[in-house]
């Protein structure tokens, strides 16, 4: 249980999160190693790191999900340390392992901790035995159907079956009805088997208006686990999040109080170290339940850094070189309120088919509360073979409403041209009276999609203003055109003064 | 200086009436604007209009005839219609590609399946290629019934946006 | 003393502060007027404001300081209120009258506190009656050589001489010896006579290390005064503010409890109403004395908000519209530490000469803990009528040494091409020694400016590969050159085409 | 490829000798340098060289042949050196304007005073010109002893960065 200086760091990782870890280390005096695919030679990335070294081709799987060669970078580049940032490696055990057989630390948990909370099953035993509450349900592996229908029955219907090795949605089924649970058990484990290689099931009672609710933890070795409190993670389409706020709006004082030790509780028998997220769900009474536990750092975890002022990637990296935890849960409180919007490259007038292309031109938000944490820049080429978000706005305020309105001011001011993005989306979203209300659950967007497509009213003068804006450019365009043909057809000795009037022609 | 544009479906003429620097007086159909109007970057322009301030952004789209608009909350599609534009259009209409159904990806992506082979009927509404962009895959079908003529990308090709995919030609009924 | 809601502002301003005052307003619901001179079509204020008037030449004079045509542009746009912003007509008593007048709310205190607050001596004397210590010397103009000279032998060497009407270092000489005082003291007048028409002087004792402390306070209009801490402003070229942070690093907690009192009296004293300052003189004894009040928002005004965590233009707002403060004193403390680094567009290197130009390219920093304040964009160039200060840039983190590796972080990310600005002496700030220990006065750049000029070291390579950039660069240019040359010997029938070839030659 | 750069008074010979995409082999004087090198943006190059990532932004200042480099920390000044260059140097160091001490403003400004006329005698260090640029007012001295023999500005004259302001000839000692 040495402390070891860590000097020299590489991120597993591409987009915004690994800005957002070189940013970190940057302030902590940490050399910085990025690694690329082929698609991502003038990735933001890239630019911003130290050092960059290549590996590999432009899917995910020969490049940020190749183990060897992310391993051969690091030694390469003598890094002593890999931060996973979060999707691609950061929560697979088997890379944790490597890099501690490798003498590399891993800012993460131990393959150990990884695993036992990767299996949904295990997880569920763990928290049943720690005396952390759990959705009502099975502890064990369901495959006989007789005895499936049986214990569905005795919890009581509606049920969701869940893939043990799951995540993001693959391998569940709503079940409402009785006749329907042979076959939606029979379709959840083909399903499971598909994905994940493993057909393990169980079966939880479906909450019926869920508010999903986690809290992050932090835990160093020497068994100190505390909680920053909460984040209220409901505004969610096709169980992805969309925004994300803390406090929540729908948590009291007691409540909070006793998730939170049940949190840290959860942490403590997963012997966890480092970084994590516990998720709750929570019913309209406030009843709440242990859901899952993400083993890694989460999209959203900016708006707990704001409201607690708690930098939680230095946090990793100091647990990871061996330190204490540097505080004590008395010393954390919530300040003001956070929100975070996800910023995808969609079409969201389209079924948010994703929309990947050249960022023709981007103007962020700025000023008093806003943080901006993305990845792209003017000229810079979205690929294709990523996740579709570009970036994350973070607000502060002293309130919910304010927070509200600054998140509108701040949608208002980002402006990216060149592909479709979520923002005006977004902009509804904070229009919409259950948002503002702070009455929503995990149905939210659905329940208000008709609202949140609609079109906002333009005044009067928009369309002819945008007629003349075009005429503009066209006759501009068609100027300089005809200045060019001039110039060309009568030939000056030196090249170079027909390159600086031509160039000047075209300049905007 | 006059043209006629058409924006989302709507015909208009532009004509330019006085310019003094920044200073313009339009008439659009039959409304007289009186703007000041400059050009503050690449395709931005900054328009004052009776007081209000407007940031309009003019993106040239596929051809130099072609623009995205986007005002405050609005994008308008905006097609420049001279000589050229109006010769096209003719040819188009009466030209042999007429009746065809042309599937194109709005956005650039991966082909991961090509469900059908040239030659084979196919009815309206039917999956006849699969593309995957940004771990997303994208169903794209038919939109009448026909039979394939073309299909000029193959699985695993990179495509562009607005790449032709599959070009199904109708049945002409005896 | 009737409430009146405020629902459209212009403001008379321009720059950073014009922006991030209609920020505030957006998040309020308040609609926005920009004016601007004819050199500021195409400023930031207004492209980002609801609407925008003209309202005359460049020179200030003849516009940001021209009363008729602001309250004529009011009265247009059915303004019911005006914020000066600071600098321009943000002091100026016959300003505030006219609006008083015109019916049109002043977001800024009544003439009679600026009046009082703008005179010198007259402040002194304020202070003294309000039992608020002052720097000891006279409380009357000074004029005859003889009494001046008994006044100042009393008060003992060194003294400075100021001008009652002053600011800006004008009119202001230090006497350290007997024999130079008649000629400081006719120097002095006839600086005070030019620069203000007034050549009414008053003495001062010199203090020796002296530290520039000043106080936020903000109080309403029935009597409430609170402060908002100190901001330390020690980092000065020529009376020029450069860096300011909070807290200071050579306060104290019952010093500062103290002067926040003082602060406090001070304000009441002065019957004042909105934001001001209090400017304090402190010596490393930490003996401290009245220096100035600032009737009006100062530009170091965000380390306060994100410090103390309020928004201080909205809080001014509230107050102008009769609002009563919604906090007391023991409601506000100070959390974490934060810096302001004023970025110039000016010529470190020659003398700091003023650099106006056109922004070849800007990239802001972002991320965690940072904020923003500017107003130039890509493509704009900037007048030469107005202050060289471009930006604003304000890092927050939980303690002072976090916050200046975050400060240096920033500067790093900060890219602006096209002007020359003071970000590398910035940098060169953060690393110094006497800064880093947070022992420092107002002397520290003139102390340290061998060190803050320094070049810093470059890698071997960077030479050689500014040499592979630049020849590849100009080798690319000649090949597109080239490329159009061939184009245009060959004509095709359409110009488009020609057009479109050319065009994308010119791509990049 | 081989070009003559110059580089703030030292003179480089750069060579390409390979390129395969992004990646490039190029001998500067006598070294050689295998670097991965892309264009990002306007003027913005990313340069990866033994691991290391450096971001470069050439701009181009008066002309095509004088660039503004600058890299980490530094900014450098390069020049093009080609036949062209060669021939107006030559040109200058030999031609009738030797000698001559042109006065020139680094930035855009005001002229808000001209000290002097032509046919004036001026000593080194004499303030001839003030200019105003940002609320602050900058003197411009000559360099040596001469007679004005150019004023090509007057008092209130906008005036670009560079623009020539006074020009002084030399005595010529008989």
């Amino acid at each position: 249980m040495d402390h070891r200086k860590i000097n020299k760091v590489l991120i597993a990782n591409r987009g915004e999160i690994a800005v957002r870890i070189i940013r970190s280390c940057r302030e902590m005096g940490i050399r910085t190693v990025a690694v690329f695919s082929d698609a991502d030679r003038t990735a933001m990335h890239v630019r911003y790191a130290g050092e960059a070294w290549h590996i590999g081709a432009s899917p995910s799987s020969e490049s940020y999900l190749n183990i060897d060669k992310i391993i051969e970078a690091a030694k390469k580049s003598r890094a002593d340390a890999i931060h996973p940032g979060y999707g691609f490696l950061s929560e697979n055990a088997a890379f944790s392992r490597r890099c501690r057989e490798e003498g590399i630390i891993f800012i993460g948990p131990s393959p150990e901790a990884i695993e036992g909370m990767g299996d949904k099953i295990t997880a569920r035993r763990t928290m049943i035995a720690a005396g952390v509450p759990v959705v009502p349900g099975t502890t064990e592996k369901v495959t006989d159907e007789t005895e499936a229908t049986r214990v569905i029955m005795e919890i009581g219907l509606p049920v969701m079956i869940k893939a043990s090795a799951g995540g993001g949605g693959k391998g569940m089924r709503l079940v409402k009805e009785e006749s329907k649970i042979v076959s939606s058990l029979r379709g959840a484990q083909s399903e499971a088997k598909t994905a994940f290689g493993d057909d393990s099931v169980y079966i939880e009672k479906y909450i019926e208006s869920p508010h999903h609710i986690e809290f992050q933890i932090l835990a160093d070795r020497y068994g100190n686990t505390v909680h920053l409190f909460e984040r209220e993670c409901s505004v969610q389409r096709r169980h992805q999040k969309v925004v994300e706020e803390t406090p929540s709006p729908s948590m009291v004082p007691d409540v909070r109080a006793r998730m939170g030790e049940y949190a840290v509780a959860a942490a403590k028998a997963a012997k966890y170290e480092g970084a994590g997220t516990i998720e709750f769900i929570m019913d309209d009474d406030l009843n709440f339940y242990f859901l899952e536990m993400n083993t890694r750092l989460q999209v959203e975890h900016p708006i707990t850094e704001r409201v607690v002022g708690v930098d939680l990637v230095k946090e990793q990296i100091r647990i990871a070189e061996g330190n204490p935890l540097p505080f004590s849960q008395q010393d954390l409180r919530q300040t003001g309120h956070a929100i975070e919007c996800r910023i995808y490259a969609e079409d969201t007038d389209n079924n948010f088919m994703p929309n990947p292309g050249t960022i023709t031109h981007i103007t962020e938000p700025l000023g008093l509360g806003v943080r901006c944490d993305g990845y792209v820049y003017t000229g810079y080429t979205i690929p294709i073979y990523y996740d579709p978000m570009i970036s994350k706005l973070i607000v502060w305020a002293q309130t919910r409403e304010e927070a509200i309105e600054r998140m509108r001011r701040a949608l208002y001011e980002y402006k990216i041209t060149g592909v479709k993005t979520s923002i005006k989306f977004l902009e509804r979203i904070m229009d919409a009276p259950d948002f503002r209300s702070g009455k929503y659950n995990t149905h939210f967007i659905e329940n208000n999609m008709k609202f949140l497509l609609a079109e906002t009213e333009c005044d009067l003068y928009c369309e002819d203003l945008a007629l003349i804006a075009a005429f503009v450019d066209y006759t501009g365009k068609l100027e300089k055109v005809k200045l060019t043909m001039d110039n060309s057809t009568v030939r000056h000795g030196s090249d170079w003064k027909q390159f600086g009037r031509r160039h000047a022609a075209y300049r905007l | 200086m006059e043209l006629e544009l058409n924006v989302d479906g709507r015909t208009a003429v532009v004509k330019e009436l006085k310019r003094e620097g920044n200073m313009l007086t339009v008439a659009v159909d039959d409304d007289i604007y009186e703007v000041d109007l400059v050009k503050v970057g690449k395709g931005e322009y900054s328009v004052l209009y009776k007081g209000k301030s407007y940031n309009i952004e003019v993106i040239e789209s596929t051809d130099p005839k072609h623009y995205t608009v986007n005002t405050f909350y609005f994008t308008y599609g905006i097609e420049i219609i001279d000589a050229e534009t109006r010769y096209m259009r003719s040819r188009e209409e009466t030209g042999a590609h007429h009746g065809e159904n042309i599937i194109r990806s709005p956005m650039p992506g991966k082909v991961v399946k090509v469900l059908v082979k040239v030659g084979d009927t196919v009815e309206a509404g039917q999956t006849v290629v699969i593309v995957s962009a940004m771990k997303m895959e994208s169903e794209f079908k038919a939109g009448k019934a026909g039979v394939v003529a073309e299909i000029p990308v193959k699985e695993g090709d990179t495509i562009d946006g607005n790449q032709v995919m599959v070009v199904i030609e109708p049945v002409v009924s005896a």
